[in-house]
């Protein structure tokens, strides 16, 4: 109860004033689709990054007409509940968008919210896209989960893979929150990094995400004076404070994470120190980003006064729950349809310049599809904004 | 052992006002933690963004965390303590208030994590074997200094005797003729100025987010149970002790890993079990 | 007379200070025996070690020959030893009334899930508390403000509270902490009738620590002294009158208390 | 005993028709069943929370139970999915092993009160995070997931539970569950208050040393109440773990713990049906304040604040004078 859905408060908002804004000029049906996640408390930036910007991207649609699917145009309204991080919370806010009808939501942030709404949007049939890496979310018999970015296990070997050929790194060290998604995340990293013939030096240092002072967390890890030092599952109020106590302690060594960061933060708190920290992106650098992409970080920009860099990842989700409905009209409340719909879906990527696509993935990892195909696009931090290092596929 | 004196110092600070607000009116203040990220916001806005220079911006977040704390006291805390059949009720108005102070702060300051340009640069490296960066030690010294003028106001100024008199016994410091509804306001005021100056500190090195204020407040009431509930010098051993808990524990512990805090947390519990008074309290209940 | 109680050689230590030293002693039944002594001789303390309420250092207190010391209160208050408190010392949002009967505890035949599931016996214990709670609040003279909150009441009906709590455990023997203390001479006298009455009618043997002489005087069947610790007299009311050592310890005590 | 006053009578039966059968007529004719859960949720913690205000009721301040509740899910969960027991016997059994820890941690930190007491159990549950997160048989941080649905009971071949798994409205089933679990558990909870137990408990409240010279064994009660009320805990805990068919570390945390004691005091700590009303109050209240969007979490701290600033002693201090049992 603390800390309540502040945030959730301030997407609530923003929804209201986006739908109320749309009912304003233009009487097409409305086409809800939900967000269940975490705007309040320390994971606050995740949940809020992921609602404004599928609060942004309904704006712009509205105002531009809408939406059409299968010969009608809808108005998109989006419908955010704030879990508070409480997998209760996240219960009863998949309730709530089994009441309002929805069929699609993105959310819920974290690995026991995602597991815990898994009965109600079975239930209930409702698609729903986690940003939570639990394997069983989306392996059979689960139905339901489209994994909504790219899982650490699946990004992890692929960054260590390319900084072991690239950058000669031969040993990597893992520091994790004491909580269930890091220590989860490290787990999965540490076997994909022994996998690849990395040598890991240190996997068990821990520290409390309330932590203020990193120095005494950090220093029997850089004592092994790994290569690579990969913070998993890295909270962005974290990230700073662990990316400038390593180097005033004196490592030199590269540092990186599968979790997506913005630049601002870094800048602001950790500043020169945060140069050359790996992280996962959208198609957030320059040479990379569409004019539809740009578009977009204007438009959330003006709407919400900053931007957030993780929104880069998290814009997609909405983009595919929309264009799956466009390829498949009937699948707008028939989720049966939708899901029949995801082994053949395909369409261009909008955000990224290139010919990329979007289209359905995870047949590796899940032995079905029920991931969404994001480049992976890894960046580094450098002098307050991301550069492009290198950018990947999941199957 | 230099991150033990830094940390403790800032854990100290945090304490000192919790256990200020707790002798003088026996109240839990949940928002202390809220109380502490809106210094750090205050110092951050001014700092941060307006480029006011530091030390004023402190001194602003001082200031606002003054006046939120005696307008919290003087119409929430004074009049519930007054009315209500059981004390313990105001921790109920202490959470409220918490959830207030947090809707305000994501509301006024947003989600995001924030941070401001370090105030000096660089390392200092002693060898290898004490490394220490400049922004630290000089926060570490401004804390110490601040804990040192507390106590010296707290022992030699008119205001600081009537606070001592009134938390040893409220009664009769009514009786020997304090104030004892104002001094209740400004001993509140000073806690919660205290909590925003050590807010406005940090923010200079940990940067500062909605989400600290919960945590931070527990952190704050463990503090206090180590050292003895309602006892300057407990707040200000038990600040130094969890600090120094936290710098050696992690460093040594270290090994066990994911099990490091709930061995200090289990050893917490059994320290508190046996010794409930904390090192330097009197038994209370 | 038998002894009821013995003291034997009580010593109690705090650090290095010593509260007690080597006290022994017998209450015998069916008297009322003070403990005296000035400020700071150690009477409290002896008082809480016999109702177990802190452990001795060394020695013990028996009770019919058994040992009543280094236990739990609550045990030597089932064995019959039943202290009493000061005035402030009482359930503050209870009626006189409800306190009587919760004092009862030890009088209860049945369990308490019988109680939970409201068992015959549970339920006839309750009607037998209500009905000894009026009886003995009767006794007591206090029937009038029986439904009175306890926090409400002025200081004397406290006391007289205190000690209905203590007789409603059904006590072998009752300790009184200073009965007395604070209360004019009219209100003194009153108490002083009620605790002998007390024992009189209800054959309760009387333990009490006090500080107010003239009551000790009228009061005591027998009295013990204290000082600094060690018991330096022991007799009839008239023989400690006259006892030098206590006269002087008296004196004595008097230069402190004008000292501070 | 059993001498309820003809308004008590009317006003049981009134709060059960609305429960059983007001809600869910509510409910089919607004087509709300979001409601079904968030009820069920008000329910289950009010069980919780019940646990909570019965150690208020011996003077502690319980800042524990979200540990005990954790423990309840837990137990539960590895019961049902690693031993195969039916989540009936689970439920129970769950709440007895929270029962259990409760007499062992009880032991040394029931000497404490106040604050001291309060802190002391905060720890507690961070404890019980931290150990869910490290234990093996807990699954560590991967949680348990995947936990079947509570299956049928029939007794001699008469069902009378059907299997969860089956029905087609399990929200609804769930619903009566708990429903039916919180008036047992209140039930209970106003014998004990009003029996003899209850008022050695008052006794011991108000003064511990007093209670002990009549001989009140305060040890003895103080273990017994605190295990009661963590068993209330494992139960509520267990039920939620069933619902949402998996268990993390995270499932009750610190903030749970705090939330079960506002839940106390908002609803009155001189009333037995407080913490219902308070957990309805905080819980369901936070979910109407939907609407504000925004300013949501405003609103509802100042609403909140108001409360205990006009009514210190809790909601029901405006229907009751002082003290009481209901």
């Amino acid at each position: 109860m603390q800390r309540r859905s502040l945030v959730k408060a301030a997407l609530t908002a923003a929804t209201l004033t986006a739908f109320g804004a749309t009912a304003a000029f233009a009487e097409n049906p409305v086409l809800k689709i939900g967000f269940v996640g975490v705007t309040s408390g320390p994971a606050a930036a995740w949940g809020i990054s992921n609602q404004r910007s599928m609060e942004a991207r309904a704006a712009w649609i509205n105002e531009t007409g809408g939406y059409t699917i299968g010969g009608t145009t809808y108005d998109i309204e989006i419908v955010s509940f704030d879990d508070q991080k409480d997998p209760k919370r996240a219960i009863a806010g998949m309730e709530k968008m089994a009441q309002e009808g929805i069929h699609y939501v993105v959310g819920p942030n974290v690995d026991d919210g995602a597991a815990a709404v898994r009965p109600v949007a079975e239930a209930n049939d409702i698609m729903y896209f986690p940003y939570a890496f639990p394997k069983e979310l989306y392996s059979a018999p689960a139905s339901n989960a489209v994994l909504g970015m790219i899982a650490n296990y699946q990004s992890g070997p692929a960054i260590y893979k390319h900084l072991m050929d690239n950058e000669g790194v031969k040993t990597v060290a893992f520091i994790a929150a004491n909580e269930s998604d890091p220590l989860s995340q490290r787990d999965s990293g540490v076997a994909a990094a022994k996998e690849l013939g990395l040598e890991v030096v240190s996997d068990n240092v821990t520290y409390q995400v309330d932590t203020t002072d990193f120095t005494p967390v950090l220093t029997p890890i850089l004592r092994t004076r790994p290569d690579l030092l990969v913070l998993s599952g890295v909270s962005p109020a974290n990230a700073p404070q662990l990316l400038r106590s390593a180097r005033e302690l004196g490592f030199e060594g590269m540092i990186s994470t599968e979790t997506a960061q913005d630049a601002g933060v870094l800048a602001e708190g950790a500043g020169d120190l945060a140069n050359g920290f790996i992280s996962v992106g959208g198609a957030s650098t320059p040479e990379l980003a569409s004019p539809m992409m740009n578009e977009f970080v204007e438009r959330y920009t003006s709407m919400f006064g900053e931007y957030n860099d993780e929104s880069n990842t998290k814009v997609y989700a909405l983009e595919y729950i929309l264009e799956t409905l466009k390829a498949t009209p009937e699948a707008i409340d028939d989720v049966a349809a939708f899901q029949a719909s995801m082994d053949g879906f395909e369409a261009p990527n909008p955000y990224m310049n290139g010919d990329e696509k979007l289209k359905y993935v995870g047949m590796t990892s899940f032995g079905q599809k029920r991931q969404i195909a994001v480049p992976l696009v890894v960046n580094v931090y450098q002098d307050g904004a991301f550069e492009t290092m290198f950018i990947a596929r999941v199957d | 052992m230099a991150n033990g004196v830094y940390l403790g110092s800032q854990y100290a600070m945090i304490a000192l006002g919790l256990t200020l607000i707790f002798a003088l009116m026996n109240v839990l203040n949940f928002a202390h933690g809220q109380m502490y990220v809106i210094g750090g916001f205050v110092t951050y806005t001014f700092y941060g963004q307006w480029g006011v220079p530091f030390v004023l911006a402190l001194f602003m977040s001082c200031i606002t965390l003054a006046i939120v704390g005696a307008l919290i006291e003087r119409y929430l805390f004074a009049p519930v303590i007054k009315g209500s059949a059981r004390e313990e009720s105001t921790m109920l108005l202490a959470a409220g208030i918490a959830f207030l102070l947090d809707a305000l702060i994501l509301l006024i300051f947003g989600e995001k994590q924030r941070g401001v340009p370090k105030i000096v640069d660089g390392v200092f490296n002693w060898d290898f074997r004490l490394i220490m960066p400049y922004d630290r030690i000089l926060i570490c010294v401004l804390a110490i200094l601040s804990i040192v003028a507390f106590i010296a106001l707290m022992q030699y100024s008119k205001t600081g005797r009537a606070l001592r008199a009134l938390a040893q016994d409220r009664t009769a410091a009514q009786l020997m003729g304090v104030n004892v509804d104002r001094y209740s306001m400004i001993g509140f005021a000073l806690g919660a100025m205290l909590a925003g100056l050590v807010g406005g500190l940090l923010v200079t090195i940990t940067g500062v987010n909605l989400g600290m204020g919960g945590p931070t407040s527990i952190k704050a009431f463990m503090m206090v149970m180590i050292g003895g509930a309602g006892v300057i010098s407990g707040a200000i051993w038990g600040g130094f002790i969890l600090g120094f808990m936290e710098a050696f524990g992690l460093a040594y512990l270290s090994q066990y890993g994911d099990i490091t805090y709930l061995l200090i947390f289990v050893s917490l519990m059994i320290f508190l079990a046996i010794r409930p008074q904390g090192l330097m309290g009197k038994p209370w209940g | 007379m038998t002894a009821l109680i013995q003291v034997k050689d009580v010593t109690k230590k705090y650090g290095g200070l010593i509260a007690n030293n080597a006290i022994s002693f017998d209450v015998a039944e069916n008297e009322i025996l003070s403990v005296i002594g000035p400020n700071g001789a150690g009477k409290s303390t002896l008082f809480k070690m016999i109702a177990s309420f802190t452990p001795t250092t060394s020695g013990e207190v028996t009770y019919q020959g058994e040992r009543i010391s280094n236990l739990k209160p609550h045990i030597v208050a089932r064995k019959g030893v039943v202290r009493t408190f000061q005035e402030t010392t009482i359930f503050k949002s209870m009626t006189v009334r409800e306190s009587v009967v919760v004092a009862q505890h030890l009088r209860a035949k049945a369990s308490l899930a019988g109680y939970f599931w409201g068992s015959k016996t549970a339920k006839d214990d309750v009607t037998a508390f209500e009905k000894y709670a009026d009886e003995l609040l009767d006794f007591l003279g206090m029937s009038e403000i029986s439904n009175e909150q306890a926090s409400n009441l002025p200081q004397g009906s406290l006391r007289a509270l205190g000690i209905a709590i203590g007789l409603a455990t059904d006590p072998k023997v009752l300790l009184l902490d200073e009965p007395f203390a604070g209360m004019n001479h009219d209100e003194t006298m009153n108490m002083v009738n009620l605790v002998r009455s007390v024992r009189d009618e209800r054959g309760v043997t009387v333990m009490l620590v006090e500080h107010d002489m003239p009551a000790v005087m009228n009061i005591s069947d027998r009295i013990v002294v204290l000082n600094f610790g060690e018991k330096i007299a022991e007799g009839t009311p008239s023989e400690i009158q006259n006892n030098e050592k206590v006269i002087e310890a008296y004196l004595g005590s008097v230069d402190d208390e004008i000292g501070m | 005993m059993l001498n309820f006053s003809k308004t008590q009578i009317f006003g049981v039966a009134a709060f059960l028709a609305v429960v059983f059968v007001g809600v869910p007529l509510f409910i089919a004719a607004t087509g709300r069943s979001d409601f079904y859960f968030t009820l069920t949720s008000v329910a289950l913690l009010a069980i919780a929370s019940a646990g909570v205000w019965l150690t208020f009721y011996i003077g502690r301040i319980n800042i524990g139970q979200g540990a005990f509740a954790l423990v309840g899910a837990y137990v539960s969960a590895i019961l049902v999915v690693k031993a195969g027991w039916s989540f009936w016997i689970s439920l129970p059994a769950a709440g007895l092993f929270a029962a259990l820890i409760a007499v062992l941690i009880g032991l040394p930190i029931l000497r404490l009160r106040g604050v001291y007491f309060a802190m002391i159990t905060l720890v507690l549950t961070q404890v019980a995070t931290l150990t869910a997160l490290a234990l093996p048989i807990t699954n560590g941080a991967k949680g348990i997931t995947n936990i079947p649905l509570p299956g049928a009971i029939s007794i001699f071949g008469i069902p009378l539970v059907p299997d969860f798994s089956t029905l087609e409205n399990s929200r609804m089933a769930f619903y009566f569950t708990a429903t039916i679990l919180m008036v047992i558990t209140y039930a209970a909870l106003y014998r004990l208050v009003n029996s003899r137990l209850g008022h050695l408990c008052r006794s011991m409240q108000q003064n511990e040393e007093l209670a002990s010279s009549i001989g009140v064994n305060i040890t003895y009660i103080r273990i017994l109440i605190f295990a009661i009320s963590s068993f209330f805990g494992g139960l509520g805990g267990a039920m939620f773990g069933s619902i949402s068919q998996s268990v993390y570390p995270a499932t009750f945390v610190v903030k749970d713990s705090v939330d079960f004691m506002l839940n106390c005091f908002l609803g009155g700590l001189g009333y037995v049906f407080g913490p219902m009303l308070g957990t309805l109050v905080l819980y369901f209240g936070w979910d109407l304040l939907f609407e504000f969007g925004k300013y949501q979490m405003l609103i509802y701290a100042t609403l909140l604040i108001l409360i205990i600033r006009f009514l210190p002693n809790g909601l029901l201090s405006v229907r009751f004078g002082k003290g009481g049992g209901k």
